[in-house]
């Protein structure tokens, strides 16, 4: 029912999206950004496949059900919370390990970021439940 | 250099008013969301100045976010009218 | 739990041939405690008080502190006493009842609250047990819950009574205000202190409520003949000996603390005086044997209210020295109408009669107790009402006043006698008036056996009254700190308290030879008494208010909560900013007056009215879109992009989600609001924006502690590694606020999905 | 900063704002919403472009070409498709034309709504 030019962009706009919305949730240390502004990207993304298609497409792209990713997100974020534990100090504290990147720089990867990823996986699965089941018709 | 900034601020700002008065007027739903567009590119227009302005290019994100958000509600207001709405 | 146990598996545990006793473990408890606090009596009446403490909630001021003095022995005496001997009585009476575990769970439960009460040493753990008591009582009145008439009973009796002790609460708490500690020892070491407080009236009224509550003064008493229903055991221990006489141990022991002043002599001497008249009168017309006594019960007490608010060292006296043997006088007699009732079925006085006959040593036991009802000399009963009225006669100066008193407390006691000699002679020496329900076979010796122990104990106290000499004078010393009591004494010479009682004995028998001409008849309910008052609050009053208010607050629709919801927040937070002048001191930084500025917000405030007047809903949802975009703007311009961005990603999929939802409504606004209820939801949206431009400028001007944002720019880079600091807090420092968030955002969208999936499942 | 970084960003930053200023006015003046459209992606279009490339000249580092190269790659790909989808629903939903319009193609075309 929908223009044929509409779901050719839409196809071709997906990847570029999902790039920005990694691209921001990764640099969310340092520079505006972050899980919460990445997982309403990506979502925005997925929604734009819906308008596009419909419900039934925008849910097989994903290819499982948003369900999946609230405990994902959920359990990330404890786990980072948790593995402060085992190095014996309170609960939440960040450890960070720096990453030679080939360009010459170090990209301090470290628990918030594993945190940042759980955020983002829970702020995504929350828009897709509601929108695509509000959309389902 | 700074006239120029304020040139621009001023010109964007008075295109600013006027989608206001084609969203505020507009007969048709059409009218309204075709001004919203407008609207929110000349927001991302301005982001930009600021960009130049204030010296802070982080700002292109701002205008990323705007120009990809602006396009995803446009096409969700077009599907809205098609399926049945009235204007 | 013991009792509990006893008794439902007593078929088999405890199987004693002949007798089953399921009731040892409990009649070891009360008579382990009467030993305990026998042992201790000669401490305590040395004055030197047992004490145990125990920190419970210390915060709040509340130990659990166990303190053993005089006053309380006399208490803890009566309490295990008397239980010990109703516990023992109950076992024959209630052979063949349902429930007998809650019966004695309820009983034991009872005890110990009221053993507790009488020993607490904090204000707050006398509460804890006063309604431990309160709720005892409830579930012992209200022992054979089908009948209609016991439920009532019962729930009547826990109203009232924990009415009064919410009440008492107040005033306990306020009293805690004023000396900071709950402590009993604190507060009593210093009493004039209260009474100099502005707060003592509240104090006073509060706990007066309380106790007069509890102890059925005049316009709270109704509930007690009413819990007669009970079975006679728990009416023989509550509702005549122990908790009926909280209230009067609470008025006791706080008497150093709030007596002294005018108010506190006025409300209980009119207040003991009336309950006193009242319940004489009243008991005159009763034909049921526990009416009488439940009415006799309600005089007494408010003699010992009275006497106690007289305030002299021998009123106090004459109030403690009635209290044990009213308790041991009446315990008994109940114990004998309960037998009576076993045996023949009925409880009316007017069919009863001759019943010497079935169980002489049942009348033997009646006629000792109301030997000391009347009052005669050998008995305790005399003892005690010969100190009434000396302490009535030498109560104040003007001969008029205590002379009337002495007359009031005469009146009271002549009824007393009358009723005696109903007890006492009429039912077991006069003709019965009719048919009894059942022939009286072979009576239990252990319903009669605690009565002849408590008449004996009354006849022996009265003979040697030095038994109670020390406990009463160490008592009266705790009630009046200072006053000195004269020694008790059977016998003090031919004085006018004498010959008053003479007079009461010769008005009591021709009292009784008019009752027994013109038997009672049963007194209709008078339409302005505290009853009819109570059932129309309870039954009419206030389920009427509660449905009134949930109609108006509850009517439906949802922009009336929501405008109660707001009206009440502008109210509140309203109310306490402007009140605290923090308003005056909001400031806006200079720098904001700039043109663009100016204009961003003009088109903002422009795109909300746009808002709120569009017609369709989808015009609606577009100028929500622009006023997006404006605050968009305004963050941009106040270089703040990581706010630009997510403002805008949300607001961008609200759109959408709105899109979606409205989909599925009407494309115009059903709704058509009366005028003047528009113009009232204009005022309160009105004012919530005001109060939230009024906390903008509150927040931006005041500081009320050091910013933390410059801690948080300064570790965000060394701590966390990351430059950005808005992100760095979210997800670093405060991670586990964010952590709580994602929780709810991932329960909120559980929440939506199970609320669709009803809707489709429905469609 | 050379002076002529300055000027051509100056020049740049003019025009762009110069195209969303006509295309505003365009859109309140014109008459019907199909011409409205017409103006309203010259803002996108052109409009940003102009800003975009200023904002290139003016900072001129790596990061910012990219960035801009990206927003001009994803602003031409998804301007004109907003722009016929609203004139595609506007057809559809039955918004009549200015009264004298001349030519008039969709006359034998009718779409599957």
């Amino acid at each position: 029912m929908s223009s044929l030019i509409l779901r050719t962009v839409a196809r071709l706009l997906l990847p570029i999206l999902v790039l920005l919305s990694l691209f921001l949730l990764l640099r969310g240390h340092n520079l505006p950004g972050g899980g919460f502004v990445g997982g309403l990207v990506c979502a925005a993304a997925i929604i734009l496949q819906m308008v596009a298609y419909d419900t039934a497409t925008a849910r097989r792209m994903l290819r499982g059900s948003p369900w999946l990713l609230l405990p994902l997100g959920l359990g990330l974020a404890l786990l980072s919370g948790l593995a402060a534990l085992l190095w014996g100090q309170p609960f939440m504290t960040s450890r960070f390990v720096s990453v030679p990147l080939p360009g010459g720089g170090a990209l301090d990867l470290g628990l918030p970021t594993v945190f940042d990823l759980g955020v983002y996986f829970v702020v995504l699965g929350t828009v897709l439940l509601v929108v695509l089941n509000l959309g389902e018709e | 250099m700074t006239w120029v900034l304020d040139l621009a601020l001023a010109g964007l700002a008075i295109a600013l008013v006027l989608c206001f008065v084609r969203v505020l007027r507009g007969p048709t739903a059409h009218d309204r969301v075709v001004a919203l567009d407008n609207l929110s590119s000349t927001v991302a227009g301005l982001a930009g100045v600021y960009a130049i302005r204030l010296g802070e290019a982080i700002f292109l994100d701002v205008l990323i976010a705007v120009a990809l958000l602006g396009f995803i509600s446009t096409v969700a207001f077009a599907r809205y009218l098609e399926r049945g709405a009235h204007p | 739990m013991a009792s509990h146990l006893a008794t439902d598996r007593s078929k088999t545990l405890l199987r004693v041939p002949g007798w089953r006793w399921p009731l040892a473990p409990v009649l070891a408890l009360a008579l382990g405690l009467f030993g305990f606090v026998l042992r201790r009596a000669p401490a305590a009446v040395a004055g030197t008080p047992w004490e145990a403490a125990l920190d419970w909630l210390p915060a709040l001021g509340l130990s659990l502190h166990l303190r053993l003095d005089s006053l309380s022995l006399i208490f803890a005496l009566l309490i295990t006493g008397i239980g010990a001997l109703v516990v023992a009585y109950s076992m024959p009476y209630m052979q063949g009842e349902q429930g007998l575990g809650r019966y004695y769970a309820s009983l034991t439960l009872f005890m110990l609250a009221m053993f507790g009460l009488v020993m607490a040493g904090n204000l707050l753990l006398l509460f804890v047990f006063w309604e431990l008591t309160s709720i005892s009582s409830y579930l012992l009145i209200g022992f054979r819950h089908e009948e209609a008439e016991s439920q009532e009973a019962a729930l009547q009796a826990l109203l009232v009574t924990g009415a009064g002790g919410l009440a008492m609460l107040a005033g306990i708490v306020l009293i805690g205000q004023v000396y900071g500690s709950f402590d009993l020892g604190v507060i009593l070491a210093e009493p004039t202190r209260l009474r100099a407080h502005p707060l003592y009236g509240w104090a006073l009224g509060l706990i007066l409520a309380g106790a007069f509550t509890k102890s059925a003064q005049f316009p709270f008493h109704f509930w007690l003949p009413k819990a007669m229903v009970a079975p006679t055991p728990v009416s023989a221990y509550l509702h005549s000996a122990t908790m009926v006489k909280a209230g009067i141990y609470l008025l006791a022991r706080l008497s150093p603390l709030l007596g002294g002043s005018i108010a506190w002599q006025a409300t209980l001497t009119t207040a003991g005086g009336l309950t006193m008249l009242l319940g004489a009168w009243q008991a005159l017309r009763q034909h049921d044997l526990k009416g009488i006594l439940a009415y006799t019960t309600i005089s007494t007490l408010g003699m010992m209210v009275a006497l106690l608010g007289l305030g002299t060292a021998e009123a106090s006296q004459a109030a403690l020295v009635t209290l044990v043997a009213h308790a041991l006088y009446k315990g008994a007699l109940f114990l004998v109408a309960g037998a009576v009732d076993h045996e023949t079925g009925t409880r009316d006085v007017r069919l009863l009669g001759g019943f010497w006959a079935y169980g002489p040593a049942l009348g033997l036991v009646a006629a000792l107790a109301a030997l000391s009802m009347a009052g005669l000399p050998p008995t305790l009963g005399f003892v005690a009402k010969e100190l009434g009225y000396s302490a009535a006669l030498e109560w104040s100066e003007q001969a008029i006043a205590s002379g009337g008193l002495a007359l009031l407390v005469l009146a009271a006691n002549a009824c007393n006698v009358a009723l005696a000699v109903v007890l006492g002679y009429r039912v077991f020496f006069g003709e019965p008036g009719g048919p009894w329900p059942r022939k009286p076979h072979g009576m239990p010796w252990l319903l009669v056996l605690p009565g002849l122990l408590l008449a004996g104990a009354s006849w022996l106290v009265g003979i040697l009254p030095g038994l109670l000499d020390g406990a009463v004078e160490r008592a009266v010393g705790l009630v009046l700190p200072g006053a000195h009591a004269g020694h008790l004494a059977l016998w003090h010479g031919w004085s006018l308290p004498l010959a008053l009682s003479m007079v009461t004995l010769a008005s009591g028998a021709g009292l009784y030879a008019l009752w027994r001409r013109r038997p009672p008849a049963p007194c209709g309910e008078p339409r302005l008494s505290a009853l009819a008052a109570y059932r129309w609050l309870v039954y009419r009053a206030l389920p009427g208010a509660a449905s009134g208010l949930t109609r108006t607050l509850q009517n439906g629709s949802l922009r009336f909560y929501i405008m109660v919801i707001l009206a009440s927040t502008v109210l509140v937070a309203g109310g306490t900013l402007v009140r605290s002048g923090l308003l005056s001191r909001g400031s806006l930084s200079s720098e904001a007056y700039a043109w663009p500025e100016l204009l961003m917000t003009a088109l903002l405030v422009a795109a909300a009215l746009g808002v709120v007047l569009a017609p369709t809903r989808l015009g609606a949802i577009l100028s929500l879109g622009a006023v997006g975009s404006m605050v968009t703007l305004l963050y941009v311009r106040f270089r703040a992009p990581d706010l630009a961005l997510t403002q805008l990603l949300i607001e961008a999929l609200t759109v959408i989600l709105l899109l979606q939802v409205f989909h599925y409504l009407p494309p115009g606004f059903e709704e058509h609001v009366r005028p003047r209820r528009a113009a009232l939801e204009i005022a309160v949206a009105a004012s919530v924006g005001l109060l939230m431009a009024g906390l903008v400028l509150m927040a931006n001007g005041v500081q009320f502690a050091p910013p933390i944002a410059r801690y948080y720019l300064e570790q965000s880079a060394p701590l966390a590694h990351g430059h950005n600091v808005v992100n760095v807090i979210l997800v670093d420092f405060r991670g586990y606020d964010t952590l709580g968030e994602i929780t709810v955002l991932a329960t909120a969208a559980i929440g939506v999905y199970a609320l669709l999936r009803v809707r489709r499942r429905k469609a | 900063m050379s002076t002529v970084q300055e000027v051509l960003t100056a020049a740049l930053l003019l025009a762009g704002v110069f195209f969303s200023f006509v295309a505003a006015i365009g859109i309140v003046r014109l008459p019907d919403l199909y011409l409205r459209m017409h103006a309203a992606s010259k803002t996108t279009t052109l409009g940003l472009a102009g800003i975009l490339l200023a904002v290139l000249v003016y900072f001129g580092t790596y990061e910012v070409v990219t960035k801009v190269v990206i927003v001009l790659l994803f602003l031409f790909l998804t301007a004109p498709v907003g722009a016929h989808m609203i004139g595609r629903s506007a057809y559809v939903c039955g918004v009549n034309m200015y009264p004298k319009t001349t030519r008039y193609d969709l006359e034998r075309v009718t779409i599957v709504c």
